[in-house]
Parts: structure tokens; C-alpha cells; sequence
């Protein structure tokens, strides 16, 4: 009997497994950022909140600026500053539990003094006198990260393990608009939603690859449009409303927390400075747009708020500008001092153990070493 | 430095299932030993490396992956961040390139980087090189690219004890380790008796297969078997020849090589590597710098032509085999024309 | 003048370059997978198209036999059939013109044949005596592409390079479901997208990568549903729907070859053979499954439908089959000569130019084989 | 093998507007020619190499694509099948990595795998090494990985003419190159007249900077001035030496080396790579082999420690200076134990 032979009408491709298994409708995100400044809701927030994110804006700004000038004083090597997305670096911080990691990109030093990081460790890689100057296990807090997105896969990684062990721990991982555009962000993506993983990812999209605009970079409608395809619940929100990113920040380290898996985060927001102290941004962009944006700022717009709504006075103002000063003054203080630096600790961490080429090379510049003292000594 | 490994239950025959057994045995003396990768779990891996695993452990333990090596590593760097001790297996080796960057940027740094805070203790199981008939892509032999590579150790078993041994060492080690497989030694059998304790080789030890006078062979994994033929073969010809299994790329065991050549006073380093940027280089140019005064002839290298990894119709013509060691072992100059005036 | 005592409200971020700019409704996928065959829209099909893809179809089959055979009489090292998928194989071939480029993944041999390439010379890497062994410019096929997705970056480069130099060619290129994890794939959709790229991505969803299902590749709604986290329009059909998958290729073709850019199609299939010969696929799927999906079997859908509408009879059946089975015959008896080969030939295209190290090495087997040839001589 | 070049216009007085010049010459000779890159458009570049490009050439010429490197090289893959001539840039040598597999296993192998149907025209730029106070991941010498891959040539100018000529030669290369740019040397200065013709040195030729009788010091990129600086300090302590600059690592020119050395009878390998896997150990090698009875002394390395590329503060001591290649030539054994029958 041929299939010719056959009665039989067409049938439909006969596996569920092969068909949609979620709806894909809640998983994008709605048309406007989510603001709550400026709106209606703003009278709800809670005032204490406020003041918090408030104080940590000030300072976040002030250190900006500082680590900037220690650039120009050849203190540090470089400095990658975030003024203008401190609302995105202090909410990420708050979002978290003691608990929780994070996972911050080269960008991202303020995040991680936000969440209680010596801020001269926090330096380290930036000054030049190691690559990560602090204990990651100490404050959970990755080592800073400069190969773009490769330290999204790590989050989920952790984030996995700690599920797996039972722990409620939830990491958050930070990547800019352009670090979406890496094998990495699709990759560490794909693993935390197939593995439900506790992880929230927050993009910053601050509408430049250094010097590439987003719109060389995707021709997506957003950058949280690129949940749905993981199977990713994402949020669009506005980065430099600080109440508004650490409430969706919160919802989905919550949502996280309680085994609801992944959250892709966008938020909208703009680095005023220049790449690093090294770039040229006129090269690149408009004044007419940095100003635009400086009017949009995210400590202006808290500070407007806190006004509007009689928490803040010019006296609080003051005192929290002063205690900006303070830290950025000990800073100063603190990064004027030269490190003490070993040479010998070059070989000290390459392995558990040093392997006997590393212990040859190890004599050979003590040796090195003593015979420059000797030098300098004569 | 060795590491006592009580092991029991019925005999493995093959590497294979020694490393299988490694793995198992792993797992169920430390549940912090994670085991991830492609068809690692339902399938227990193309070359059944991992096979039972996920049976016998959960899913959780022995995990079916999406297909991204790079994800696979970096999810394994989080795991050990967070305290467990992942074994990630590549299919094949040009398949783990996607991971490189993951590698060489984090894994290999990560210790250093946090001055020693944040140890990764990962094996990255690789099969590797040629023989066995694969299409293109799936007989690398990228072992260069590792040894190049501060903060790795790298290792590469030759016997069935020693795929068992060191397999365990890797994945105890506190450093990250790229383990390699010889795809064309998974079924080599041997009389191994995995029921007694035993000592196992730690990291960082070569091993003399073969004792000899006239000189001496320096290779690795699946190269070894070939070595020990042809020292066999070499009988005939008057030449008893010394066999050093490195066992440990990184880090090498130069004392046991040094050793061994100082008192032949030749060697020929043999490999399936491209012969050019190849691990012999590194071999070679370390024997020929510490045993200067010793040797009676240049060092010779006996490798894979330079040429990208051929189809399997002529894998054969590529492949260091017998005779082409011989022909090297040939000439080092047993006749010297350096003591006997000659020119080169 | 402090913030505070500025009037003014709070303002939108002001940059739309930071906002949607593409809608995204239109770039998802329908709900279900579009399908002709038993819809009413199978009657107003051209009889030449299903009689061609028929043809295709029923030769296909019988070439993923017949291969398969081979590799049993140690003719091919390896064969990874695609029986099940042969409606998809061979629409993603004639949707296209000859002016246009195939980018198969290892997979996709039949699509390679059905584009016109010798059946001999496209088995060149999977009998063993080269890798690639036909010409990549003659009938505008790349390689057969092992590194899963790494030809879909190639593929969009391709499509660019001619869009530059004005040339109306089109690129389609082919990946797996598992291979649409890879860093790869990410990345070449985003660069189509952000250069309109005239580029077709056709997924093969075949449930499977090797052993591991779909659930564990990916937490989507469907594969598909990436397409918008590009801005990429994206289409689900049936693929063992021949006449669908056919017009649904063709139609994403006209749109990229009209300037319209990339589309993602995902075709719903499967794998009704093992992975490769050495697989063995009761590992991991029930013989239930497989049955369920030799019911949806392409070449009998379409069969039924052709003889349904009266364009073919029992003979016609038969024509084709024959036809069938002397391509399988001559196939058998050409794969049945030995290749000759030269291994001098391992030293010829490394580089335009031997080097010096090649000439030596060269040299070396040269002299081996000679030798050879002596001992056998003798 | 020689390519004649007539450029003109100014005068260029860096390496970085050799490097630039040289790719507005090859773009205006050839409309195949197109750079691809981040930040290569708009900014130029972030070293500044493709300042004006985008200006002169347009957009679709010099390209600022999305920030993924495999997606780079990979569509510069595409672009070459049909015809062009992508010229690519990655930012840095760590930020190269995620290209490894486009580069191993497509754009080395492209040719060899069609029967030399599909050749890959490409360049890959990497700026590569340190001393420019980079942080983590900005300062690796990588260049044991493409020397490892069969099908890549692999360069890197240690002077501003050679910078010019060599990624002209690098463009015109109907076989993909790798071409490494020392970082530390784009700002170095040299009188070099574009305006008038001039003979470049093509690929696989090395070049001897300085001659020298006493021994070798064999180096390339950011280590030639060293090197050089290192000859004229041993002046006074009676050394004469050769250095010679390979320019081209793939294809190595084995001959102007190995002359040179039966010449001197000693040799110094200088690079900045690690030392374990780098390089030097082919180099060491290849030289300790083909030159093994005019060696008077073993032929050392003075390269970076085998360790992850230090912090900026550090990196001083890491690099091969001027000493520790005086060291080295020290150690050659002068008074040799060997003629004078001491043991090693
Ligand atoms: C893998 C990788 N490629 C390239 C770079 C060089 N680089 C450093 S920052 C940067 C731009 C990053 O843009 P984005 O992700 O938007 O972050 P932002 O700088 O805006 O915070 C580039 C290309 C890098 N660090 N890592
Ligand atoms: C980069 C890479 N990783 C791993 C493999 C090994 N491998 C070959 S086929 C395969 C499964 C592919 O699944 P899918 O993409 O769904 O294609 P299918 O086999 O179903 O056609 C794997 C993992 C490979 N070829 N390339
Ligand atoms: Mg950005
Ligand atoms: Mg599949």
C-alpha cells in the first residue's frame, strides 16, 4: 500500500514540544520607560528611601568628579566615570541583600563602593597597583570587569550554584548598551532562562559604544526586546529616575529570590563625561545633547522631587554636598599616598604554587632587585 | 607529589572507561564536583566519558547544556565562584575555541588577579588530536595554545592508569586544569585494577615508559604508544631508546627530561602538533639550553606537518608514526661529524 | 542658583534615539506555524512548484538512504542524515536564484545538491579525501560549516559585501535549533539587522541537538521570537510542509533581494534518523515520538496532496521513485571508486606559496613516499 | 620578495600615521579594500590608526560595527568570499579572543579546505604587548597563538617604514595576516619620506638592524629598540652585536637568522610574550637545531616571566629590558666550561 493508498487528511506537526511553551505577551516590554518621578505615583515613595538613594547620588556624583581630577594628577590610569547613570550604579547596589552578588562591568566602581566597597580597593585596577584590589568573597562583588559581557555568564554561573545549594542569593550583572551586541550577553542569557536562574540583568543603555551610537549598534525596537527571545521577562525603565530603576531593580531581584528566574532590565540613561578621561566625546556627539541630558540629570531630578515634596531643604542639601566633600577629600588624601608595592607578588598567585620556572624567575628578579638597592644604595 | 586514590568496584579496561570511573568516583567523594556540557547527561557524551552520570547523580550534578562553549565556561567560572568544582566537557577540540576568551581572560587570571582570593578549581576536559578518521574541525591538537598561557595547568594522559590518576588530580587541584584526551587511546585497554588503592601520578610529574641508553624520545598523550613502538623497532638497529611520557605540559617536569637526555646525550621530541609554534618548540629549545653540554646531536622534532589538520583519507601521511621517528633517531649523528671534523 | 530653586518639572529623557524606533508587533511570529498543505490555500498552489518539489523531495529521501547506506559499507566516515527535514532541504534550495549563496551547516548536504552541486563531490568531507570538495563559487554554496553557526556571520557578510557593490544577491543561511545558542548566531543576526543585510536565517527546529531537546536549549516562547531582540521579522512554519516552508523562504528572499533586510524563519521539523550513523538516538527519544512524526512525513504530505488535486497517479509515483533509484544506483557506483588522492596535495593551499618550512616537509614525505613505493616495488 | 609602493603626500613622522597612511594608500589603490572595526569610523579609531577614513572613503569603507569581535572577523569572513579585501581591527590583543574560532578554524583554514578555491584576503590588526600603562587585558602579547595556526601569516613592524610597508604588503596578501602593532611603539618617531617610492620589505623577510660579530640577540615588534638600545651598551663591555629584527614571525625567514647566528656562534631570543609556549621556544629551537655545531653557548630567552601581564605599576619589571638582555649576553658563556672542559 502506497501512502496514496491511504485515506487520512493532513494531519498537524504532531509534538507540543516543537510549539510555543510560554506566552511570550508578558515577557516584552511595554512602550514608555517606567518613571516614577514627575508622576503621580511619586507621592506614594517612601521618604527614608528617597533620602537614601539621595545621599548616595551626591556622593556618587562627587566621586565621579574626583576620580576624574585623580586621572589629571596621575593618580589613577585611567577613569571610565558613570556621571550621569549614578541613578542605574546606586539603585543596583540598594537592590540587593548583604547576600546577593554583583556582577559589575569596568564601568561600574560606583555600584560597587554603593554597596559598601572600600572605595580606594575599588581604585585598584584603575590606579594601576593590581587588577582586583579587593576580596570578592568580602562584599560579593566581582572583580570588575573589562572584556565586555564575559561576566554575564559568570553571574549565572554563581546565581545557578547558589540555587542549586539552596541558598535564596540572587546576582545582579551589569552591561552596557554595547556589551548586548557580544556572543556572552546571548549565551548568559539563554543559560539563566533555561536553568530558571536567580539573576537579573541590568543594561545601561546609555546610547554609546564608546564612540558608536545605538543605532549602529541594534536595530531592535528596544535592547529589552531581546528578552522575549530568551524567554526573558524584561522591563524598560527610565535610568536616570532613581526610585523608578530600584523599583524594577527590586521587583526582579524579588521576583528572582522567590524562583521566578531571569529579568532583563533597560534602563534609559546617558554618560555626561567623555568614555574615559582619555576620549575626546566632541568627536562624536553634540553639546546640544549632553545638555539636553544634563537637564534630565538623576541627582537634579531626586533633588527636585525631595523638594517638591518638602523633604529636603537647602540645609540637607548642604550637609549631604558636605559630606560628598569629606569623602571625596579622604579619597584625595588616601589615593595621594603611592601604594607599597612587592614585585615579588607577580609570581605569588599565577598558581596555588609556584612551578619551578615561576620560582627561577622569581630568584632571577630578587636578585635583579637587590642589585638596583645596591645601586641606588651606593 | 601523588595523590593516594582509594578506589573501588569492577576492573575498566579502557581510558575511557577509566575516566568515566575518575569522574564517578569524583562525584560521589565531593558533591561540590559539578560535571556540564553538551549531551554530557541523557547521552553521557559522544565518546560516553560521562555515561551514567546523570543516572547515577541527578541532572543537577551532570548537566545537558545549551550548545555555547563560551557559555559553558562561563557558567563554570560563577559555579567555582560560588564553591563548586566544575568538570566542563568540549565535544571536540576546535569546538572549545568559542571558549577562549573565557579561558584565557578569566579562568587563567582569575586567581592572580584577586591576589589568590578567588581560585578557580575547573577541569576542562578536551579530546583531543587526530586517528581516529574525523572530519575536518574534529582532530585539533590545540595543546599551544594552553601551554602559552600563564595560569593554566595542562595535562595529558598516555595509559589507562594514568587518564584515571590524573583525571582525579585535575579535578582535585585547586587550579584550573586543561585536561586532554586522547580521542585515539579512549578504547586502549590495559590491565588496570582500579579495586586496590594505588598511587596515582599528582600534576606536574613525567614518567619514564622505557628505560634506555642511546637517547631519548620526549612525548605525550597519544604520541606515547608510538614512541614505545618505535623503541621496540629501534632494537634492530642497535639503538636502545629512552621514552619520557611528560604526562604534565604545564607544569613541565623538566628535571625528568633533563635528566634523561643529559645521560643520552640525544632526544627527539615527538608530537601530532603542527610542528611550527608547537609544544615542541618549547620542549626542545628547554633541552637544548639545559643539557647544552651534553648532547652529541641537535635536538630533532618529529611532529604533524604545518599544515591545517588533514581529511581522514590522509590523516595517515601526517600523523607522526614509527618510521618517522626512526628516520629522526636516524639522524642524530651517531657518527659525529662534529668529532670528526665534519662541517654543517 | 541651586536645583532647587529652579522651577520647571520633571522633564522625559529627551533623546528618542534612546527610545523605540522600529514597532515590534509586526516582527513577531504568528501563533501557529504557517502551513498549506490541508488548508484551503493548498488548492490554488502552482501544480509545476509541488510537482518540482516532489521530484526534490522523493530524490532527497532516497539520498539520505542511500548515504546512509554508505557509511555502513565503510564508503563515509560519517553521514548525518536529514531524513524528516527533506521539505526544508530542499525549499531552502529553490527558493533561491542562481545568482544567490547557500550557507548549509554540516547537515545540510540534500540543500546543497538540490542548489545543483554534484552528489559526489558534496560528500567530499564526510567520505574522508578533502574537506570542501567542490567549489564554493560554482554554484555559490559555502562549505558545509561543522563549527556550529559560525558560517551565519559569513553569511551576512556575504550578503553585504554584494549589497555594496549593488549586486542583487541574497544569502540564506542554515543552522540548527541547538546551534541557535552559539554566540554566533547572536551576533550575525544583530549585524544583518543593523546593516539590512539581505539575509534569510532558516532555522531548523528539529527538536533535538544531537540529545539534547529543545527544553534545554532554550526557555522561548519559540525560536522565532528572537527575531525582534534585532528588530528582525521573524516567521514560524511548518517544515515538513514543503510547499509552506517554499513560499515562506521565498517571499523572506524577495523582501531581503527588494532591500527590505533579514528575516528569521523557523521551521518546525525533525530528525526522523539518528543524529549521524554512529549515534544511537533510542538514548534519548521514545519510538512513540518517532512515529508520531513519521505520520507528518514531508514526502507523504505533499504525495497526498499531489494525488488529492489529482496531479499524480500511481505511475507518476513510480517515475519519480525510479528516477530515484538510479541517481541512488549511480551515486552508490561512483562512491564505490576509490578517490584518488595525492597526498602531496596536503602541502599545496596552507598558503598561495609554499614556505620554506612546507617545502622541507614537502621534501620529507616526498622522499617517504618513494620509499614506500620501493618496498612495495620489491 | 619586495613590493613596491609609490606613496605620496607628507611626510609621516609615527608609527600610527605610518599604520594610517598606509591603509588610506591601500584603500585609495584598491576600492576592494574596506576596514571594519569599533570605533574605526566616526572616532578613528581608538589609537587614532583610522582617523579620516571614514571621512575620505565613506561609511561603507571604513565601518563602525556593532561591539562583538567574532561578529567582525566572521562577517570579514563573508566579505572576502566575495571579493573583497576587509581589513579589520581589533581593539586590543585580549579583545581579540572572542574571534579565536572565526580565526582558527575559518580564516586559517578557508584556503586549504577548498583546494585553494576560497582564499581570505584578510588583515587582522592587533595592537599587541605592553608598556603603555594599560590595565588588566590591555597589554597581552599573543602572538604564540596565530604562530601555532597552520594558514595565518603573522607580522609585526618594529619601524615606521616597516609599519608602512608591511601592512601594505599584510593588505595586498592574497592569504589572511595577522598583523600585530606594538602599542608602545605607535608613537615613536623616525624621518620616513613617503613622498618618494620606495622598496618595502614584503612578508617572510627579516631584517638585520644592526650588525655585530660577537653574538645574536634575535628579536621583532616593541622589543627591536630594546634590543637595539642593549647593543650599544654592550659596547662597552666588548660585545659586538647582531640584532636581528624577523618582522615576520609566519613565514619565518629561518635563513637570515640561522646565517647570523653560524656567524656569531651565540644567540639571545628577546620577546615580551611569556616565556613558557612563546615564541622564543620555536625560535630557540629552529636556531639550536639548524645551527647546533657553531653554538658556543646555549641560545637563551630573555622574555616576559611566565605569569599574567602585570598592573601598570608593575609592568616595568616584567618587561625585557636593557639589563636583563645584557644578562643574558653575559651568561653566554665567554669563557666557555665546555672548551675548557667544565661541566654544565
Ligand atoms: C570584548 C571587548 N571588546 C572591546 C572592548 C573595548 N571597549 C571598552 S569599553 C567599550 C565600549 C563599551 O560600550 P558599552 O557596552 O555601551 O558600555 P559603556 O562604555 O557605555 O558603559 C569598548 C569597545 C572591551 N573592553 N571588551
Ligand atoms: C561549535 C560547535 N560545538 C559543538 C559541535 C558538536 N556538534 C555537532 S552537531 C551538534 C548538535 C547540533 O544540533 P542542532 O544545531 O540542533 O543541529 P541538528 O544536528 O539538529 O541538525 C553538536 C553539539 C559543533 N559541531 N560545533
Ligand atoms: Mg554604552
Ligand atoms: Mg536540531
Amino acid at each position: 500500500m502506497t501512502v496514496l493508498e491511504q485515506p487520512g487528511s493532513h494531519r498537524p506537526p504532531p509534538s507540543r514540544a516543537w510549539r510555543p511553551r510560554t506566552d511570550p505577551a508578558p515577557l516584552l516590554p511595554d512602550e514608555e520607560p517606567y518613571r516614577l518621578l514627575g508622576t503621580p505615583a511619586a507621592d506614594a515613595l517612601d521618604p527614608g528611601l528617597l533620602r537614601l538613594l539621595y545621599g548616595h547620588l551626591v556622593r556618587g556624583r562627587r566621586y565621579n568628579t574626583q576620580a576624574t581630577a585623580l586621572t589629571r594628577q596621575g593618580r589613577l590610569a585611567v577613569y571610565p566615570s558613570s556621571s550621569g547613570q549614578e541613578a542605574c550604579q546606586v539603585a543596583a547596589a540598594l537592590a540587593l541583600e548583604e547576600r546577593d552578588w554583583l556582577f559589575p562591568s569596568y564601568r561600574d566602581t560606583l555600584a560597587a563602593i554603593a554597596r559598601g566597597l572600600d572605595p580606594v580597593q575599588a581604585l585598584t585596577l584603575l590606579r594601576g597597583d593590581w587588577h582586583t584590589g579587593y576580596d570578592p568573597r568580602e562584599h560579593r562583588v566581582a572583580p570588575l570587569c573589562t572584556p565586555l559581557a564575559t561576566q554575564l555568564p559568570h553571574a549565572v554561573g554563581l546565581a545557578h550554584a547558589a540555587r542549586l545549594a539552596g541558598d535564596d542569593v540572587v546576582a545582579l550583572a551589569m552591561v552596557g548598551d554595547g556589551g548586548t551586541s557580544e556572543g556572552d550577553f546571548h549565551e548568559a542569557l539563554n543559560f539563566a532562562a533555561v536553568w530558571k536562574a536567580p539573576v537579573v540583568f541590568l543594561v545601561q543603555n546609555n546610547g554609546f559604544a564608546i564612540s558608536v551610537p545605538l543605532a549602529k549598534q541594534t536595530a531592535a525596537p528596544s535592547l529589552a526586546h531581546k528578552g522575549v527571545g530568551y524567554g526573558i521577562p524584561a522591563r524598560l525603565v527610565d535610568g536616570n529616575d532613581a526610585p523608578a530603576v530600584h523599583e524594577v531593580l527590586s521587583g526582579a531581584v524579588r521576583r528572582a529570590r522567590a524562583g521566578g528566574g531571569p529579568t532583563l532590565v533597560e534602563a534609559l540613561t546617558y554618560r555626561v563625561d567623555a568614555h574615559t578621561n582619555a576620549d575626546d566625546a566632541t568627536r562624536y556627539r553634540t553639546d546640544a545633547e549632553v545638555a539636553a541630558w544634563r537637564a534630565h540629570d538623576p541627582v537634579e531630578l531626586l533633588e527636585r522631587e525631595l523638594a517638591r515634596r518638602g523633604l529636603l531643604d537647602e540645609k540637607d542639601v548642604a550637609a549631604e554636598r558636605e559630606a560628598a566633600e569629606r569623602m571625596a577629600a579622604e579619597l584625595r588624601d588616601r589615593m595621594n599616598e603611592d601604594p607599597v608595592l612587592d614585585p615579588m607578588e607577580l609570581f605569588d598567585h599565577v598558581y596555588a604554587r609556584r612551578t619551578g620556572r615561576l620560582r627561577r624567575q622569581a630568584e632571577q628578579l630578587r636578585a635583579e632587585l637587590a642589585a638596583a638597592e645596591e645601586g641606588t644604595d651606593r | 607529589m601523588t595523590t593516594a586514590v582509594t578506589a573501588t568496584g569492577r576492573r575498566p579496561a579502557t581510558m575511557s572507561q577509566a575516566l568515566n570511573r575518575a569522574l564517578r568516583d569524583a562525584m560521589a567523594a565531593d558533591p561540590a564536583v559539578h560535571v556540564l556540557g553538551e549531551d554530557v547527561g541523557t547521552l553521557g557524551g559522544v565518546f560516553r566519558i560521562t555515561a551514567g552520570l546523570a543516572e547515577e547523580f541527578g541532572d543537577d550534578r551532570c548537566t545537558d547544556t545549551p550548545l555555547a562553549e563560551a557559555g559553558i565556561l562561563g557558567t563554570a567560572v560563577g559555579m567555582a565562584m560560588y564553591g563548586l568544582r566544575p568538570v566542563v566537557e568540549m565535544q571536540f577540540d576546535a569546538f572549545g575555541y568559542p571558549s577562549l576568551e573565557q579561558l584565557f581572560s578569566h579562568v587563567a587570571k582569575m586567581r592572580n588577579r584577586t591576589r589568590g582570593r578567588l581560585p578557580l578549581p575547573i577541569t576542562v576536559r578536551i579530546p583531543y588530536g587526530g586517528g581516529i578518521g574525523g572530519v575536518e574541525h574534529h582532530s585539533d591538537s590545540s595543546e599551544a595554545l594552553y601551554m602559552a598561557t600563564p595560569g593554566l595547568h595542562v595535562v595529558t594522559p598516555a595509559t589507562v592508569a594514568d587518564a584515571y590518576g590524573l583525571l582525579r588530580a585535575a579535578i582535585a587541584s585547586d587550579d584550573p586544569v586543561v585536561f586532554l584526551e586522547p580521542k585515539r587511546l579512549y578504547w586502549a585497554k590495559a590491565d588496570w585494577e582500579p579495586d586496590r588503592p594505588e598511587e596515582v601520578p599528582g600534576i606536574g610529574t613525567a614518567v619514564v615508559r622505557r628505560r634506555g641508553s642511546s637517547a631519548t624520545l620526549i612525548t605525550y598523550g597519544p604520541s606515547v604508544p608510538v614512541c614505545l613502538e618505535a623503541a621496540e623497532a629501534a632494537r634492530a638497529e642497535g639503538w636502545d631508546l629512552e621514552v619520557v611520557d611528560l604526562r604534565s605540559l604545564v607544569p613541565l617536569d623538566e628535571e625528568t627530561v633533563v635528566a634523561s637526555v643529559r645521560r643520552t646525550g640525544r632526544a627527539v621530541v615527538v608530537h601530532e602538533a603542527a610542528g611550527f609554534g608547537g609544544p615542541g618548540g618549547e620542549l626542545a629549545a628547554t633541552v637544548a639550553e639545559r643539557c647544552f653540554h651534553h648532547l652529541e646531536a641537535p635536538v630533532l622534532r618529529v611532529t604533524g606537518f604545518d599544515v591545517p589538520y588533514p581529511p581522514p583519507m590522509l590523516e595517515k601521511h601526517h600523523l607522526p608514526g614509527v618510521d618517522r621517528v626512526l628516520d629522526a633517531v636516524a639522524r642524530l649523528q651517531w657518527e659525529s661529524e662534529w668529532t670528526s671534523g665534519g662541517a654543517n
